[in-house]
């Protein structure tokens, strides 16, 4: 390639010193999930404002704290902590350095259980998941033929149940309405099938496999890269089964899934990461707990893109109708958040 | 001697004892009991259905099995039963116990819990099976790799390492020449290229074996890791997106009821796996290499007296494992899954350590041992999704308690390779 | 496999291990070449990394310089960012900020002294413990119940709890040492299989109400620990270096002490160096292999401890072992599994583990690049000979051949 | 083919073990070395074999130079070995033994077994062998390696045999099988280099003898010189052949063993109803061809043995069901027949191993400590009381000779207050000058009033130290005959025939 001109200049003076910095939970920022999620959140701030974010990655809990104070002594503006894991170290930090803005994703920073959080400087970004899970357990419900769908975890954690939670609760709401039958496979509420970690290897895929044996038509994966075993077992199995997202667009992230997604139950981490951390930059930063919901559209329901035609229009429109009663609080939707 | 003939003798023969082993009928009698506790406790109402075919497409079609559940397991109690009073049999009279009777009491206990179990359920037989296999897949090549390593004299803890390897390359080179075939290539080739590191710290440096096994492992997480997360995702439509193998049935034999599907409608690397076993089982007791392979891990230095240099034989048998351990890697995303993700085996080289121990560091048995975990993995994974009241921490754990009592109670004591771990130092 | 049958020390005939530690020992000049070398590889990803190094190669051919500079700037930048984050902060002003990484570092080689010490006595008897992760998960929750979840007064409170962490890891790796010597099944298998168990057990604990984890909450995660129940920490509030560096230290010199002094230790050592001879002289070897376990498992069980009770003491989740099981592996196996030898290695292992985050946060290298190095330096320390062959150093004198060992039978517990 | 060894020299580290060596072995003759342990004698023979490349000095074949870089080129060159220590793969069968490293095989790369079990048959036959070649090597008696091992040789047309100490394990019938099998050989134009510490045996069958010290050839003898002259040209020292021994001081019967039974896990019985008892003051020799239950005797009066049945009454308490410590404690002193598997630690030091069995309790332990002075000084005072020879008490036992390592083991045993002392095969591989000292201490302790057990396999050496010798047969007694009963009576016996018959029979020969 050709080389740049020799005299370089240090970035232009509109680009700020502001830095914002963001700290993984294990799994690392290419999860497939809310590490990535959260993290190209604070990338896109960070490029509007024309800086690099540091980015740092933790491998396990004994890693939190030293992460944390390692951006602090570089020096960062804002620091974004993701997962419930981080809480207690980022409480801590924020009190011992109270002058930087902490973001910290899908935790309440309430380690003690008053209901009030432990440190003053961390804005709290929840999502209330279950509310558009719900959406998307209703939709699964009407589109099903088989009058089975199905949903699988990674591993038995609250912002993983969640999404099974609030499926289940909208499979069982269309059943109420529908006077149907339509059966969840792999979550009772209570316990379900669980893959025993976040990778898409062969136990994840087996999982999967052994769910679509009872004949579900709809399969939830929800963790990360797992959702990749449940295609692979959709087509093998050659059925016609819909696959839902979760987090993000699965149709747009990956177009490989463009033929099998129903839809994408919506949880954005990137979105009110974004937010925060401009509002950080710009000096609006506030400490309140974000609460991600369908009505301010931290969470929701993806586009059906392929699956449009497929769908019931009628079933749309109900799902819709949903949507409003959930916003306008006429049904409420049970989830740990409570 | 001559004289000594014609003299008599005081009777030549040695006098044999029978030994009574009570240890079968008492595990037997001990399974039996726990069992029972399971419908007298926690009767089940309902049928249980086995499904026998996988989809409408077989030729050969059985109806589905369906066996009342609370009943069908106190028969099945009332069979172990009898196979345990059988068993206590054969121990006072002095008489082994037979494989037909073990064989015969897994077979209702299993029937017995299975039914029990899936009360109300649908059991997909076939589903179950191909799963085990599948999840048995990759530990059968690590665990094939380890007996090769150990028989020849050289612990290979790097199974972990070797997988992995092999799952990253058999990603990369897939993607990028497009074709599975040349990504399975180069998941033998960088299983070599790990195990080659561990000869030549163990065979060459005499490091000691473990310290590199482990420390391989170690090192191949890194580097996986760290140009997963450089090369591989960043770019990932290119660099992590292989083609994976189709899966091609096997003519007639696929058409067997049960089995054929599970067996004979997999894709060429699980075929392989049969014939990995086979050649390797063949191999080592049947032909000049596995003679020699073996003769260097027993005794070193009567190989060398002999002729056979030990150092070549480990070097190329280690190297041999390596590939074999790699095409285990290969499964993970070639056949599992279109994409390599970080530490994706996930500890298998361990349960494939495991297997191989548990297997007498022979190929047919370290076999079946990875089937059996794979199967009490999957039984646990078809357990939970039809529905168990028991919490999925414990039903996780369901495989590592099955191999804990298998190994603590069936298997015992078991001899390795006499110089496995010895380094060979000569002048 | 060998670890089986015999320590790696000592398995190795005794003529090859006396040269071998000769050589190694009296030639501190190898360790130095070896964390050269494997600083050098590390190098080359750090650089393969740097948005310069990749920018200026583009035009490599055009104007070499700039590479070659981003290269210095990037590999330099990055160990200067090591050093700074785990011996001394160059940047800080004044020692106490400056000497802070150095306690990061003990920090960390905490933890990784105990376990190694575990991992290490095993190996004298003969055992491969590869079990640490599920004796540290078993020992990190009963340490962690008893401090989060009871009420006791000051000084009794820290010693309960540790003597449950510890007493939770030695029974976990009891019971393969328990089942080896009653059914002769293998340690290896047993203990791996025991990490799996004891990682779902304590997942269960943590997701159960009344068990572990935090009352009110949905998180599988558990409740601070009580102040009472909380190491000390040693050199005041500005520093992270709680009193666990204390307990490892003991348990340096009491691992010392049972292994070179102490007829149980003579006990272990004769077993592990040859089962049968033990056995025809009166040691009972099955149970030998139960104590040793029960004992290793205690070690590895206070690296829980320190890390429950010490280093996060904030509330624990499900990955608190933080690999260390296995990184007690390489730390032992460094250390020859000698007391001393396991302290200075897991000091090593400490400062990487303290300067990889440092070197992450500065630099944005990633953490793996510290386990490159890591195991390179393992792997080159181990190999005095590959050193001497890299540097061109004279290779010491010729080597012997080992008189046949016969098959060892299986001893009987 | 004539072979020379020229000015060999081959160094250890500071050590020398071969120095300017010259040996020749003409065509077909039986030439025996002779020497103490550790003179340097094995390793002479693995540099001729190839195992060892040496320092200095040329092997030359027929008088052309031969640059051996392995046993592969010194096979090829008509070498053969029957090692020391035996190179036979355990777990392999004889046949499989016998072909490897130059297999045959059919179609399919598939080992041509049938083709090696019929070569095994052949040279069986030949030297009437009587080798199963389907047979476990581990399941076979010493004696049958033995000759599994020359099976092997001879399987490769050697021409030069080399035989490193093969008589160290076999039975006197055994052993005058090998040496007319050698002489067979001999006569077929083979040579042979026969290595062994027995003087009768190299008086019997050599053509010629050389005599190497401390890694020297220090002479030759002819097959006509007498014992103590070979025995003091080995040494250095004129050696006493015959232990001085008075008549017994009978005492009591301190040991007596009724109906004995062991079995093996297999449900063999290997130890059939046994009764004899011991006196105070007395030396019982069991003697028997190897295999026959000595060992497993000898183990379960200790407590090595699970499956033991019966009684062993040791002044007056029951041994049986006792823990070997237990055993230990109630002043049983025991040297196990394979020293360097079950007696000594070979990575401990000499100190460590003279406390082996002594690690929890006084006087080298107090309070759960090892007292280091203690120990310390009592491996000082026994290494100069068994004379052995190290460079001190921290050394690690591996390191030392046969004889010596033998010593250490004798030297821990005999330094307890004892009321039994039972020694398996206590001079085995062990040169005659330390046989000397060893016999005269097993002497020692049966004077001081100890019950006395020795097996052995030696009929030299049951004559020297027994008081009475009891001969065992597939697991059961043959007989208990007085100390000086014949060679060929004992014989007889060994090979099963009832004491009385075979004194008739041995009268009548
Ligand atoms: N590989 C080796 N390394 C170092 N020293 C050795 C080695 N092999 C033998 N030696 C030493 O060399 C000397 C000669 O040993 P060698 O085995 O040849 O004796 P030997 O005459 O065969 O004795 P024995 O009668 O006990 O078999 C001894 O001091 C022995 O300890
Ligand atoms: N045969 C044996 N093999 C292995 N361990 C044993 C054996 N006998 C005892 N031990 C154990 O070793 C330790 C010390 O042994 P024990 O207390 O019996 O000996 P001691 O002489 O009373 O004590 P110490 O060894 O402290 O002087 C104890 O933990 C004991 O249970
Ligand atoms: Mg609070
Ligand atoms: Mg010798």
């Amino acid at each position: 390639g050709a080389a740049p001109e020799e005299t370089e200049e240090s970035g232009d003076g509109a680009a700020s010193d502001f830095l914002p910095c963001i700290v993984s939970d294990f799994g690392g920022f290419d999860d497939k999930s809310f590490n990535q999620l959260s993290k190209e959140g604070v990338e896109k701030a960070a490029d509007e404002l024309g800086v690099t974010a540091k980015e740092v990655e933790s491998n396990a809990e004994t890693d939190y704290a030293p992460n944390l104070e390692n951006l602090v002594a570089q020096g960062c503006n804002t620091i974004a902590s993701v997962g419930f894991n981080l809480s207690a170290a980022t409480v801590d930090v924020a009190n011992a350095n109270p002058d930087i803005d902490y973001i910290l994703i899908d935790d309440a920073a309430d380690n003690d259980f008053d209901g009030e959080k432990d440190a003053e400087a961390i804005k709290p970004l929840l999502y209330d998941t279950a509310q558009a899970a719900f959406l998307a357990g209703y939709l699964a419900a009407g589109y099903s033929e088989a009058d089975k769908v199905g949903t699988f975890g990674g591993e038995e954690f609250p912002t993983v149940t969640i999404f099974m939670d609030g499926f289940t609760q909208g499979v069982d709401y269309y059943n109420e309405e529908n006077s149907a039958d339509v059966e969840v496979v792999g979550w009772d509420g209570e316990t379900g099938s669980f893959t025993g970690g976040f990778d898409a290897n062969p136990a994840a895929k087996t999982v999967a496999q052994n769910i679509i044996d009872q004949g579900v038509d709809v399969l939830l994966p929800v963790g990360g890269p797992i959702y990749q075993s449940a295609l692979q077992a959709i087509k093998e199995s050659g059925e016609d089964i819909a696959l839902i997202g979760t987090d993000s667009d699965l149709f747009e992230k990956d177009p490989d899934t463009q033929d099998y997604v129903l839809t994408s139950i919506l949880k954005s981490m990137d979105l009110s990461a974004y937010e925060a951390v401009m509002a950080s930059a710009n000096g609006e930063f506030d400490t309140e707990a974000y609460i991600g919901t369908l009505e301010n559209e931290g969470v929701g329901l993806a586009d059906l893109h392929n699956f449009s035609d497929k769908v019931d229009a009628e079933l749309v429109a109900e799902v819709d109708e949903l949507e409003q009663a959930i916003i306008s609080g006429d049904l409420t939707v049970e989830s740990y958040l409570e | 001697m001559t004289a000594a003939a014609e003299a008599p003798l005081v009777s030549d023969a040695k006098r044999h004892v029978a030994v009574t082993s009570w240890k079968a009928p008492a595990i037997f009698a001990l399974f039996t009991v726990l069992f029972a506790l399971l419908p007298l406790f926690g009767p089940r109402d309902g049928v249980s259905t086995f499904r026998l075919v996988a989809d409408a497409s077989a030729v050969i079609r059985l109806p589905d099995l369906v066996l009342p559940s609370n009943p069908t397991a106190w028969v099945c109690v009332v069979l172990m039963a009898a196979a345990t009073v059988a068993a206590a049999a054969r121990a006072r009279a002095h008489r082994p116990q037979p494989l037909w009777l073990i064989t015969a009491y897994v077979v209702f206990l299993l029937l017995g819990f299975l039914a029990w179990a899936s009360a109300g359920g649908t059991l997909p037989m076939i589903g179950l099976l191909s799963g085990a296999l599948a999840l048995a897949t990759p530990l059968i090549f690590g665990a094939l790799g380890g007996v090769i390593g150990e028989r020849v004299g050289v612990v290979n803890i790097a199974i972990e390492a070797q997988l992995l390897a092999g799952a990253f390359s058999a990603a990369l080179v897939g993607s990028l020449t497009g074709t599975p075939w040349l990504g399975l290539v180069a998941a033998m080739l960088s299983g070599l290229l790990v195990s080659l590191v561990l000869a030549v710290f163990a065979v060459t440096y005499f490091v000691n074996q473990i310290i590199v096994g482990v420390v391989l492992n170690v090192l191949v997480i890194g580097l996986t890791t760290f140009f997963y997360g450089t090369l591989l995702n960043p770019n990932s439509d290119t660099l992590n997106s292989p083609e994976l193998f189709p899966r091609i049935a096997v003519p007639l034999l696929s058409e067997i009821p049960v089995i054929g599907p599970v067996l004979f409608d997999q894709t060429v690397v699980v075929y392989l796996m049969y014939a990995v076993v086979f050649v390797v089982w063949f191999g080592l007791y049947r032909t000049r290499w596995g003679l020699r392979l073996r003769a260097v891990g027993e005794h070193p230095q009567a190989a060398d007296t002999v002729g056979i240099s030990v150092i070549a034989t480990r070097y190329a048998n280690v190297m041999l494992a390596g590939a074999i351990a790699g095409m285990g890697g290969a499964f993970y995303t070639l056949v599992s899954n279109p994409q390599f993700g970080r530490e994706m085996t996930a500890g298998a080289g361990f349960i494939a350590l495991a297997a191989l121990i548990f297997g007498k560091w022979d190929p047919i048995r370290a076999t079946l041992a990875a089937l059996l975990f794979g199967f009490a993995t999957n039984l646990q994974g078809v357990l939970s999704v039809i529905g168990s009241p028991v919490p999925s921490q414990f039903m996780l754990m369901l495989p590592y308690v099955v191999t804990l009592f298998a190994v603590a109670g069936l298997v015992g004591r078991s001899r390795p390779p006499a110089a496995s771990g010895q380094p060979y130092i000569k002048s | 496999m060998s670890a089986a049958e015999g320590s790696p020390s000592v398995q190795t005939p005794s003529r090859w291990h006396d040269a071998m530690r000769r050589v190694t020992t009296g030639n501190g000049l190898i360790a130095v070449l070896a964390v050269l070398l494997s600083l050098i590889a590390g190098s080359i990803l750090i650089a393969i990394t740097d948005a310069d190094v990749q920018a200026t190669a583009g035009y490599f051919f055009a104007r070499p310089a700039d590479t070659l500079s981003a290269l210095w700037h990037a590999v330099s930048g990055a160990y200067v960012a090591l050093f700074n984050g785990a011996v001394y902060n160059l940047n800080a002003d004044g020692f106490v900020a400056g000497i802070r990484p150095l306690t990061e570092s003990l920090k960390f080689a905490t933890p990784l002294i105990a376990a190694g010490l575990g991992v290490g006595l095993a190996f004298r008897a003969g055992l491969f413990n590869i079990g640490g992760q599920g004796q540290m998960l078993m020992a990190a929750a009963a340490a962690g119940y008893v401090g989060a979840y009871m009420q006791l007064p000051v000084v009794l409170h820290l010693l309960l709890a540790i003597v449950a962490g510890v007493l939770a890891g030695g029974i976990w790796a009891g019971i393969a040492g328990v089942l080896k010597a009653r059914t002769g099944a293998h340690e290896v298998i047993l203990t791996i299989m025991l990490n799996h168990i004891a990682f779902y057990l304590l997942a269960w604990m943590l997701a159960t109400q009344g068990v572990l984890q935090a009352p009110g909450s949905n998180n599988p995660k558990t409740a601070p620990m009580h102040d009472t129940a909380i190491l000390p920490e040693l050199l005041g509030p500005a520093f992270n270096l709680h009193a666990g560096l204390i307990l490892a230290l003991i348990a340096v010199a009491a691992t010392w002490w049972l292994l070179e002094r102490s007829s149980l230790g003579f006990r272990f050592r004769a077993v592990g160096e040859n089962p049968h001879a033990a056995r025809v002289a009166g040691i009972s070897v099955g149970r030998t292999y139960a104590y040793v376990m029960i004992i290793a498992g205690g070690l590895v069980g206070l690296a829980g401890v320190s890390q429950v009770l010490g280093t996060v003491p904030t509330g624990f989740a499900g990955d608190i072992d933080a690999g260390m099981g296995f990184d007690a592996i390489t730390v032992a196996l460094l250390g020859r599994s000698s007391p001393l030898g396991i302290l200075a290695a897991g000091i090593l292992f400490g400062v990487f583990k303290a300067g990889g985050f440092s070197m992450q946060a500065a630099e944005g290298v990633p953490n793996e690049v510290v386990l490159v190095v890591q195991s390179l330096i393992v792997l080159f320390i181990a190999a005095p000979p590959l050193v001497r062959a890299i540097f061109r150093l004279p290779q010491p004198g010729r080597r012997i051949v080992r008189k046949p060992k016969r098959a060892k039978r299986e001893v009987t517990a | 083919m004539k072979l020379e060894l020229r000015g060999i020299t081959k160094r250890f580290g500071a050590l020398t073990a071969n120095d300017d060596i010259d040996l020749t072995i003409e065509p077909g003759e039986i030439h025996s070395l002779l020497g103490e342990n550790g003179a340097g004698k094995s390793t002479l023979m693995n540099v001729l074999y190839g195992l060892y490349q040496a320092d200095e000095g040329d092997i030359l074949i027929d008088d052309v130079e031969q640059h051996f870089a392995g046993p592969g080129d010194a096979m090829a060159a008509g070498i053969g070995m029957v090692h020391q220590h035996f190179m036979l793969i355990p777990v392999f069968t004889v046949a499989e033994n016998v072909m490897l490293g130059h297999e045959q095989t059919r179609l399919g790369g598939r080992l041509d077994l049938a083709a090696a079990r019929e070569k095994v048959r052949e040279i069986s036959d030949r030297f009437g062998f009587h080798v199963d070649p389907d047979a476990l090597v581990e399941d076979l008696p010493v004696g049958v390696q033995q000759r599994v091992e020359i099976i092997k040789a001879l399987s490769r047309d050697a021409q030069v045999l080399v035989f490193d100490e093969p008589t160290a394990v076999l039975t006197p019938q055994e052993t005058d099988e090998l040496m007319s099998t050698m002489r067979q050989l001999r006569d077929g134009g083979t040579s042979i280099v026969f290595i062994t510490h027995k003087l009768r045996e190299v008086r019997e069958v050599s053509d010629r003898i050389t005599v190497i010290r401390l890694g020297r050839v220090v002479g030759e003898a002819e097959p006509t010189a007498s014992n103590a002259e070979l025995a003091s040209l080995m040494v250095g020292r004129s050696v006493e052949l015959t232990v001085r021994k008075d008549e017994p001081q009978l005492g009591g019967e301190e040991l007596v063993v009724s109906h004995l039974t062991v079995t093996d896990a297999a449900g063999t019985v290997v130890v059939d109803d046994v009764s004899f008892s011991v006196h105070g003051g007395e030396v019982l020799v069991i003697a028997g061809v190897q295999g026959n239950g000595q060992t497993e005797l000898t183990e379960a009066i200790v407590g090595l043995q699970d499956r033991a049945t019966g009684s062993v009454l040791l002044g007056g308490s029951e041994l049986i069901g006792r823990s070997v410590r237990d055993v230990l404690d109630h002043g049983v002193g025991f040297v196990p027949e394979d020293r360097s598997v079950d007696g000594l630690i070979k990575e401990f030091s000499i100190a460590e191993n003279l406390m082996l069995d002594r690690s929890h309790g006084e006087p080298f332990v107090r309070h759960g400590s090892v007292q280091i002075g203690t120990l310390d000084d009592f491996a000082v005072e026994k290494i100069d009381e068994f004379d052995i020879r190290t460079q001190g008490p921290w050394q690690p036992a591996g390191r030392l000779s046969g004889g010596n390592q033998q010593k250490v083991v004798l030297a821990r045993e005999l330094s307890r207050d004892l009321s039994l002392f039972v020694a398996a095969q206590p001079t085995r591989g062990v040169d005659v000058g330390s046989i000397e000292f060893i016999h005269s201490r097993i002497v020692d302790t049966r004077d001081s009033g100890t019950p006395v057990i020795v097996v052995s396999t030696e009929l030299d050496e049951a004559a020297a130290l027994a008081d009475r010798i009891m001969v065992m047969y597939r697991g059961k007694v043959v007989g208990i005959v007085p100390g000086d009963t014949t060679r060929e009576q004992l014989g007889l016996m060994m090979a099963g025939m009832s004491g009385d018959a075979a004194g008739a029979t041995g009268a009548n020969a």
